[in-house]
């Protein structure tokens, strides 16, 4: 949203209607409207408008716009990993989740052998130091940190399954 | 045949090699970056692994990542394709340490052609010219005289630590030697503190002549012709074609044979390219080996019938070459322009950004190598070629006409594109006569 | 941005209007409603206004609404010319305005020979039979009839200038 | 060579005339309909003018309109393309004399090759076979005995004034000719009040071989080798290539030169297709000649690397043929699909509608020509064809796999479309093996 608030003055800026639009397609949505202390920029796609607008409502909140930026993290097929990058995931009500992802192209392995204990367990509390799997690349065993402190959520890939560059592995609770 | 191979590239290259092996019935394994992730040519790969960010040095460079990728998916081989680890020998041996083919020649083959020395002197061995040069430094200025008339005027004087122009010099006679000796001794000496020096023959307006050659694992090698890839902007080839106009059939043949004749001197393997230059009187010298398939290998394809990828593929799964020399003829006149994101009005500036609208050319002889589509957006990370846009007619004369037209159905709209100026090119008198030398581009201004 | 704040006090400048139409034909936007310190813009797409909106202010023109639905009708090239089918103009404010088609393509010609009167001026009032213009094609000249009647307001061809079907050749205004 | 042409058609036949002009440096004059205004393709002529509504009859088919076209476009010929008006002969009458060339063979040619009797006996004329028959109506029984015994079981007893099959019976020997021969001159009888009937002999599983020809105004005719058009379902041809697999080559040459002797009979000038039959013992009868281009001429360049629209313009424009026949070598195989807008699924219903995504095959030997892209409409109004996809490649093994290969990496969303049957087609053991007939589509489930 930072790059929205530079010109918030002027609501007929196009460079932000256009970026508004992107997002209204992105995320399908039908309609966008936004108004702040007299001002109001309302998009809407498609056709048919349902009913019609009501008169500007003093103090609707600007945060109906956050739901098309939910970041998308899907837990399927390495070939669909997720973005790099940020882990966080910036929605709201899920803004304390976050997840670790693997570092490289490997072999995800939960416990540093067979006959061991997996390093961490859903329920589990990490720590920035807490080695939560091994990826073996090149006959290279690589102990993973956490980098991140929490509760383990859920646990994403399974053992000896082939993970690459910026695969969720673990699903982490970091409200204390 | 190998069942499973992977791809250790990205774009263009990557797309044809998917190609060819879907062609031969191969499973193919094809890696990523952050910023190709989701491109729609990964789809036509059977699986898919992402080996880091977008910065090429943490993914498509990294050794480790793409061996660790090639492990994941279980396959028998890698194809490198062009740049990237394609001229590494280490990669090229650890690969086969890993027990995967490298689709390639031997690191061997690879070490010894990549080191320049090594290489004029296989190429002397093998009755292969090279360019006339002193070999070594040359002490003093009568050592200097004494060399530059052996050889014939001009001569360049370089300095043995040297790059980027410093401490090169000309010389056209015994006198200009004696002072650009000197001069070329200080500038080394002062920037490089290194005042060694060494002379090599000048070719003036050099021609870039290349050989495609094939060599399988059973002592067999064959050339399929030369390309003429003179056409270059500052080193960058722009347009390549084949046949080479204006090259006497004698010595075109010669320079063909020259390229075999090195390559077998070498015990080199699979497919590659001997590079020469030509003077003007149609002397040919050997410059470098480029030990990979080349981005222009399609006016090869083109001219030839014969599928370099495939035949990669066959010789690296040792597989003896299908065909004798006798068998390759030259058909036609292809070219290639290298379609770039780039301004040609803004000094070449790179162009990256959305593609919203990609109309392209067709009909009989034309052929458009690239993985972009409407919708696709052109990395900043990696090298700006968005497509190869290639014509083959029976004519040199209709070749040319047949790209211009090709050129201007090219319709490419959300960057900028380096077609307009390839138009003003093949546009040119002087490329139209076959003119063009290396610097053709560079000294003249195409209207 | 430069030509927008040159009229950003004016919500009817055209620039900005003809490139919001282009967002909303660009990305089938249903509508735009852009308001600011008493000033509103909005653009709605589709053919069925519902019911006037509510929350309109007085004196604010809802024609402001009509460019996008406006016809376009070039009266350049030959190859641009515009959709055949209804001569109709849907606009509201111009339904009375109906463009006399060619019906084949040829060569216009606005008067019977070189020397005679064109068969109408700007201005004349033309009846359903009236005669309008010839258009000769393989050499055989064809008497255009209007079939319309009205007041011609402007002759979009010259003499002698070919023509395709659908290209406009006349405005009428339809009033009586 | 001409200034200046008109292309009366439209879609991707109107395309490959467009890129063929504009190589040739021949200015082009496009017409459209209003359901083709816009169309991207429209902007690589250098003038184009709308020649009516959607509906054809009211615009490309117009001759008026079309001739009115060419008059105000100021053009020197016309090229028909296929369907439209490119095989009417009165059409073709009318250009002449508007002094517009119309490019195809002269309007006597067209017509007497348009008359199946006329076209027969040039045939026979020409020592060129022809499916044999009574030639005339068969006046009772003993005759049909006597005619039936002559050129040999099984023979096909069809009504003179017949169609849709009725009066239609199939006879293998004497005593089933009895029985047939009075039931169909009943049903002729009651059918169309006409009982007369007459005497062909049936072709068994015949397969559909044609050959491609092209002839000068200066009484040169070559031969483009065949295509194989086989591969059809209800008459409409789905896949054709060439050369046509498992014609023992000696048949190949001799139905070649067939049709080079029938058109020279003809004195027909101008590209032109003469169809035959072949039975399963590779006895070729001749069925019709095809007055224009076709559809499926890409094929026949691909394997002759002879541009055939380019041929046909340099013909009509007086030029003499360029080569003669031994130059025309037909070099590895080539196989062309068409792509229609349509729903296999669903009986092959019209799927007309907007191309949201195009993706094209490509890489070596892979041609596309289609004037479709993202965003383009299917209009309802014409044949549902899309683009034609052609494979050249070395042997048909190797062109099948290619095919295969880009039908699916063919990737089109928006409508539906006849790659994926095509898919199963080239997949099919029968078609693998050359094994094709006019009727293998129809009495095989493709799976």
């Amino acid at each position: 949203m930072a790059e929205l608030e530079e010109n918030a003055d002027d609501v007929f800026e196009l460079d932000r209607i256009r970026r508004l639009i992107d997002l209204m397609k992105e995320h399908d949505l039908g309609e966008i409207d936004l108004r702040q202390a007299g001002q109001r920029i309302r998009l809407r796609r498609g056709s048919a408008p349902t009913s019609p607008p009501t008169g500007t409502q003093p103090g609707l909140p600007l945060s109906a716009a956050a739901p098309p930026m939910r970041e998308t993290v899907p837990t399927s097929g390495a070939g669909g990993a997720a973005a790099g990058g940020a882990a966080a995931n910036p929605v709201e009500d899920e803004r304390h989740v976050v997840y670790i992802k693997s570092p490289m192209i490997g072999t995800f392995y939960s416990r540093p052998n067979p006959n061991a204990e997996p390093y961490v367990r859903v329920g589990d509390h990490i720590d920035e130091a807490t080695t939560v799997c091994i990826i073996e690349a090149m006959k290279v065993f690589n102990e993973i940190p956490a980098e991140i402190g929490g509760r383990v959520i859920a646990i994403l890939v399974g053992d000896e399954e082939p993970v690459d560059f910026g695969r969720p592995l673990f699903k982490v609770d970091t409200r204390k | 045949m190998y069942k499973r191979i992977l791809i250790a590239n990205r774009g263009e290259i990557a797309l044809r090699i998917i190609r060819a092996c879907r062609e031969l019935g191969i499973e193919t394994v094809a890696i990523y970056s952050d910023a190709d992730r989701g491109s729609a040519y990964l789809e036509l790969a059977d699986e898919t692994y992402c080996v880091g960010p977008a910065k090429s040095a943490l993914s498509y460079l990294r050794i480790d990542r793409v061996i660790s990728a090639a492990e994941v998916g279980n396959v028998e081989a890698i194809h490198p394709g062009y740049g990237f680890l394609a001229e590494n020998a280490h990669f090229n041996e650890i690969c086969r340490s890993c027990r995967i083919d490298f689709i390639g020649p031997s690191p061997q083959a690879m070490q010894q052609l990549g080191d320049k020395n090594t290489a004029r002197g296989i190429a002397r061995a093998a009755g292969v010219p090279v360019v006339p040069g002193s070999d070594g430094l040359v002490a003093n200025e009568s050592e200097a005289l004494e060399f530059a008339r052996e050889i014939g005027y001009p001569v360049l004087i370089k300095a043995t630590a040297g790059g980027g122009g410093k401490g090169m010099r000309t010389a056209n006679d015994d006198q200009a030697l004696k002072t650009a000796f000197a001069q070329a001794q200080t500038e080394a000496k002062a920037a490089f503190g290194n005042a060694g020096v060494y002379l090599e023959k000048l070719i003036e307006r050099p021609r870039h002549i290349e050989v495609q050659i094939l060599a399988d694992a059973h002592g067999n090698a064959v050339h399929l012709w030369e390309r003429d890839c003179s056409t270059q902007r500052r080193h960058q080839k722009l347009i390549e074609e084949s046949p080479a106009p204006n090259l006497p059939e004698d010595r075109r043949r010669a320079i063909c044979e020259a390229a075999v004749r090195l390559v077998q001197s070498a015990g080199y393997t699979n497919a590659g390219t001997v590079e020469f230059i030509l003077d003007q009187n149609h002397n040919f010298y050997f410059i470098e080996v480029n030990a990979r398939i080349q981005v222009e290998h399609p006016v090869t394809e083109m001219v030839t019938g014969v599928d370099l990828i495939k035949a990669q593929i066959a010789i690296a799964a040792g597989e003896p070459l299908p065909f004798r020399q006798a068998d390759i003829a030259c058909r036609g006149a292809a070219i290639e322009c290298r379609i770039n994101a780039e301004d040609p009005e803004h000094n070449f500036r790179p162009s990256p950004g959305k593609i919203d609208q990609l109309l392209v050319p067709g009909g009989p002889g034309v052929r458009f190598d690239s993985h972009a589509h409407p919708g696709y957006v052109v990395p900043q990370h990696y090298d700006s070629m968005i497509g190869k846009l290639i014509v083959h007619k029976a004519t040199r004369a209709e070749a040319i006409q047949a790209m211009m037209c090709a050129l201007d159905e090219l319709r490419i709209r959300g960057v900028e594109t380096t077609a307009p100026f390839h138009r003003r090119i093949l546009a040119s008198q002087a490329f139209r006569e076959g003119r063009m030398d290396t610097k053709l581009v560079e000294r003249t201004r195409f209207d």
